[in-house]
């Protein structure tokens, strides 16, 4: 119980730290396959602190209370996110809410960015925040159809409980589906690592944002601590969703190959666990932005309704077929 | 085989294809109220005959000649039916007036709320 | 704390969670700049370097969503075309499906 | 007195109707007190028939015999019977409630929005007709009287419909007329039908019959009825009259339309659920069919809309599609675990829907109030004239699109970890569907709440107004937070009483 509390001051700080991490870790690697050096691996916490001390901007016509409430639930939503999550170790609160429960707090730093762009009272800010909707209304089919496929493998391999992450991590789900499931299931796998980037708002789905097309979207007002606060919330929603795709998909320890025992095995998994979330992002996220170019906000509806939606719907079709043969 | 007793149901069949023909394919709102009548009276016409056993007297114990008895209860539905039907389509006729006067039409096809 | 038998939810305990989280939140928020000096144009909305001629009306929201499903909104405008004759074929459509699926099945 | 509860809790409403309009005579605000009184009166006979079920278990009450509680004395009902259960209370209770608030609200509005005088007589009187419609629906147990409560409720609530005699009210009550006309006559043409065979009315007394010899001309009755009430609650393919009904009538009777649907609900899942509960695989697979097509259609709908009212309509009919998601789960998965938790999980929406659209139509009810406005475009900025308005929008919009802790997530998440083990595209159409509605919502909240500040004349929303809007938003962070509350009290009730058709019967017989 004691160590339970603990954990749970614990994980979400550590959140914001390996999200802070893998920001510096990203600039890097992409920098690199740009020819170039990149900053250093600090760079992201310094960009904090630099934002910390700038003067916090409310502009005169934004509605002020959501307007500076919505950095703070923005970050607040995305750390609980954490302690629901299996980051190689049981989730925090196990037994206290379940991966449906993760599908929605994911949902909420993205409706605080949407509510605080429209709040700005900015004609960049409020477009922002529709491409963000849209964006959200996208990704969220593909993504309900894969954690659905893998909730319905469980739950017809005559599992129990199968919502609960703890269960669904401590089940080796490629074990689970016959032939043709296995192959619905990387197909759904794929399809879980395409939505990664829409939901942290990356190449090619930063239309929210887009620099050079209205001026950061959403962020056009925000300035100073608020937007340090939509920076960190940003960081630790990598690490959370990457971890989501670990648990659905990649859910393998190593603390049973080693035979690690005592403390040191939930540190040697959350460790690895570490590892799976950035190999994720690495793939998911870093390549793909350096590879691609912004596609338009209508192009990503149709990008995420049409291919994604039909294999993932496919892989449904396919898990559901290898369980009834 | 259509006896003398299954006559009702036949006339039943054809008033309520006959009112939902009108229905849908009627522009004019009163037209479309009459169909709701013919409609009603169909049903009334079914649950009457229904009850109609042949032969049968009135159901009334008191000084009954004796013999079959047509059933009272649906005698008492269709009762009510036709004075609910009646506030339906009197109440139906004034809508189709109060909008005639604010619209100045009777097509169902120029309404305006839509979509 | 409730439980469907596939998972489980406790508000109280998110709660208690949140309210921690909004502690740390609230002093990483506390460590920067509260405020902003008033200056001259300072907090006017952004708007490509100008003054915002326009007052900020929120229009033709989602755009893209319609866009890229223009055809599934050109066919459900036809079917929600506000004629009292439609409501009724559609309802007769359904008794007639809702009686072939009964007696077929 | 109290054990003729279940009949005066009907009647105490219908007299008060009528009442109410020679009372208007003596003075507007002995009206007011008078509708007030009696509705309270109500409530509490709605509050003693839920104690009463809690206690006693299913009963059943007869209008006008010696001994209320035998139902049939010469092994036949022979008189109108009203059935009270877990399912039957929880409904009547509902309806009682979101119409005492939705009176108290009305007071100043309708002051408002139509000058007070003789027409505030008639909207008491008919939002008094209205209540003992719904009441009637949700506690007979026989076909016919729910053919005439379901008349009335049509009848009063057309009538409120065109209550601010423009135009567009009467085409809008003109359309609904015409359908609740056809929806009454197809479900007394089935309910003819059944008689024609077993010669009673009484449905735990068919029920009983239909177990021995279920014949084709039964099946034809249950498609005619079960078409005739998804066209009354408005399930998609049927749909488009209740968009304009909810666009046009006044705000405070919006919230009682919502009622009366959820009432829809409840007769159609109490004649699936304990008469035709043979034939409960194929029906719960249609209704979950037709449920998950409202959630799409209706929400995908929403989101083009202009008008405030008909927005939340569209919304109103996506939420009805998930509480027939469940309820239909519930049937096809009668025997099975997750058919129990699917129900419950559509027994808690129903609650949950009544509460969150509730609060949206009040909204969209206060910012008609304050700006004489409902069309989207021509409204913005309100969040700066009046913080608490936003603040409830908030709630109320995080609660219909089920985000945590509000009382939305609560039912959704029971429905979506149990409908998917009968499908599990289902729980994937759920999800997409409530992601849809927070945008829709949320283009709602920008448009009308957010941007630069409104220049309009803008009147100061009075209390009671903002106190019944209050109580809704209260009520739904209380369920959203301690669930256990209205799960163990009433949803279990209502689905043990839904499930065990058993028991039912056994009442009556």
């Amino acid at each position: 119980m004691i160590m339970k509390v603990l954990l749970a001051m614990v994980v979400p700080v550590a959140g914001i730290l390996i999200g802070l991490l893998y920001k510096g870790i990203d600039r890097i690697l992409a920098a690199r396959m740009q020819g170039r050096v990149g900053p250093p691996l600090v760079q992201p916490l310094r960009d904090v602190r630099k934002l910390l001390v700038k003067e916090n901007i409310v502009p005169d016509d934004a509605v002020g209370w959501l307007f500076s409430s919505m950095p703070f639930v923005a970050l607040v939503s995305v750390m609980a996110i954490l302690l629901y999550l299996p980051l190689g170790i049981t989730p925090v609160l196990e037994g206290y809410g379940d991966l449906i429960l993760v599908l929605y707090l994911l949902i909420i730093p993205s409706l605080a960015l949407v509510l605080g762009g429209f709040a700005s009272s900015s004609p960049y800010a409020s477009v922002g925040g529709q491409r963000e909707m849209v964006k959200m209304m996208s990704y969220e089919f593909p993504l309900a159809i894969a954690v659905i496929s893998v909730a319905w493998l469980l739950y017809s391999s005559g599992a129990e409980n199968v919502f609960s992450l703890s269960v669904i991590s401590g089940t080796h789900v490629w074990g689970l589906a016959g032939i043709p499931g296995l192959a619905g299931l990387a197909v759904i796998f794929l399809c879980m690592l395409f939505v990664i980037p829409g939901e942290l708002g990356r190449i090619p789905f930063d239309v929210s944002e887009a620099d050079s097309e209205i001026a950061g979207g959403i962020f056009a007002e925000y300035s100073g601590r608020n937007l340090a606060l939509f920076y960190l919330a940003d960081a630790v929603k990598a690490v959370a969703i990457a971890s989501l795709a670990v648990a659905l998909f990649l859910p393998y320890t190593v603390s049973g190959i080693f035979g690690l025992g005592g403390a040191a095995a939930p540190a040697a998994d959350f460790l690895f666990h570490l590892l799976k979330v950035f190999f994720v992002l690495f793939v998911s996220s870093t390549v793909v932005r350096v590879v691609t170019g912004r596609l338009a906000i209508s192009r990503v509806v149709s990008v995420y309704w049409k291919y994604p939606v039909i294999l993932s719907f496919l892989g449904l079709l396919l898990i559901m077929g290898g369980t009834l043969i | 085989m259509v006896t003398m007793l299954s006559l009702p149901f036949v006339a039943v069949v054809i008033l309520v294809c006959m009112s939902l023909a009108a229905m849908l394919f009627k522009r004019n709102m009163i037209k479309i109220v009459m169909a709701v009548h013919v409609m009603g009276s169909a049903v009334n016409l079914f649950l009457i005959s229904l009850g109609y056993r042949e032969g049968g007297v009135a159901p009334i114990f008191t000084n009954s000649p004796g013999g079959v008895m047509v059933l009272p209860a649906p005698q008492a539905l269709t009762l009510t039916s036709i004075v609910i039907n009646i506030a339906v389509v009197a109440l139906m006729l004034s809508f189709a007036v109060s909008l005639y006067r604010r619209y100045g039409t009777m097509d169902t096809r120029k309404m305006r709320l839509k979509g | 704390m409730i439980s469907t038998g596939m998972g489980s939810w406790s508000p109280l305990v998110f709660l208690i969670c949140v309210a921690f989280i909004s502690v740390v939140v609230q002093i990483i928020r506390s460590l920067g700049e509260g405020g902003f000096r008033k200056e001259e144009d300072k907090a006017e909305a952004f708007f490509s370097g100008g003054r915002l001629l326009i007052k900020n009306r929120v229009m033709d929201v989602y755009w893209g969503f319609f866009d890229a499903m223009g055809r599934y909104y050109g066919w459900m405008k036809r079917m929600h075309n506000g004629i009292v004759n439609d409501y009724v074929y559609w309802f007769v459509l359904l008794v007639t499906v809702v009686i072939g699926v009964v007696i077929l099945l | 007195m109290m054990e003729h509860a279940p009949a005066l809790v009907i009647a105490f409403p219908l007299f008060a109707a009528f009442a109410s309009h020679l009372i208007g005579r003596l003075g507007s605000r002995i009206r007011d007190i008078w509708v007030f009184a009696s509705l309270l009166l109500t409530w509490l006979f709605a509050v003693f028939l839920n104690l009463e079920v809690m206690q006693r278990g299913t009963y059943a009450y007869t209008l006008g015999a010696d001994i209320s509680s035998l139902a049939s004395p010469a092994g036949f009902p022979v008189r109108i019977v009203l059935v009270i259960d877990g399912m039957s209370a929880l409904i009547a209770f509902m309806a009682v409630s979101v119409t005492l608030a939705s009176f108290i609200y009305s007071r100043r509005f309708m002051e408002r929005v139509s000058g007070g005088g003789e027409s505030a007589d008639r909207y008491c009187s008919l939002v008094l007709l209205f209540l003992a419609g719904m009441l009637g629906m949700g506690l007979t147990g026989d076909f016919f009287t729910l053919f005439v409560f379901l008349e009335m409720t049509s009848i009063s609530s057309a009538s409120l419909v065109a209550f601010f005699r423009k135009g567009s009210s009467f085409e809008a009550a003109f359309k609904y007329m015409i359908i609740s006309a056809i929806n009454a006559l197809f479900l007394l043409f089935g309910i003819g039908m059944i008689y024609s065979q077993y010669g009673l009315l009484n449905m735990a007394a068919i029920a009983n019959e239909m177990v021995l010899n279920f014949s084709f001309l039964d099946k034809v009755a249950l498609s005619l009825i079960v078409s005739a009430i998804l066209l009354k609650l408005g399930s998609v393919p049927v749909h488009m009259w209740k968009v304009d009904v909810y666009q046009k009538v006044p705000s405070s009777v919006a919230v009682m339309c919502i009622t009366s649907s959820l009432v829809g609900i409840y007769v159609l899942s109490r004649i699936l659920f304990s008469v035709f509960f043979s034939m409960s695989a194929l029906t719960g697979w249609m209704i979950v069919c037709l449920g998950s097509l409202s959630i799409i259609v209706g929400v995908s709908m929403a989101l083009p809309q202009k008008d405030l009212k008909r927005m939340i309509a569209y919304a109103s009919i996506a939420e009805i599609g998930y509480v027939m998601l469940g309820i239909g789960t519930g049937l096809a998965g009668m025997s099975s675990t997750f058919g129990t938790v699917a129900l419950s999980g559509g027994v808690f929406h129903i609650i949950n829907d009544a509460l969150d659209l509730g609060l949206m139509f009040l909204i969209a009810g206060a910012v008609f109030y304050a700006t004489g406005k409902t069309g989207i475009s021509k409204l913005g900025g309100i969040a700066h004239r009046s913080a608490s308005l936003s603040v409830l929008f908030i709630i109320g919009m995080l609660a219909v699109s089920g985000i945590p802790p509000f009382n939305g997530f609560v039912s959704k998440l029971i429905m979506y970890e149990s409908v998917f083990c009968l499908n599990p595209v289902l729980s994937v159409i759920g999800i997409l569907g409530s992601i849809l509605m927070l945008s829709v919502f949320v283009k709602v909240f920008a448009s009308v709440f957010l941007g630069s500040p409104y220049k309009g004349k803008f009147r100061e929303i009075p209390l009671s107004m903002t106190a019944v809007m209050w109580i809704f938003a209260l009520l739904i962070i209380l369920l959203g937070l301690f669930p256990g509350l209205a799960l163990d009290g009433l949803v279990s009730p209502a689905v043990e009483a839904l499930l065990g058709h058993g028991i039912y019967m056994g009442v009556i017989i």
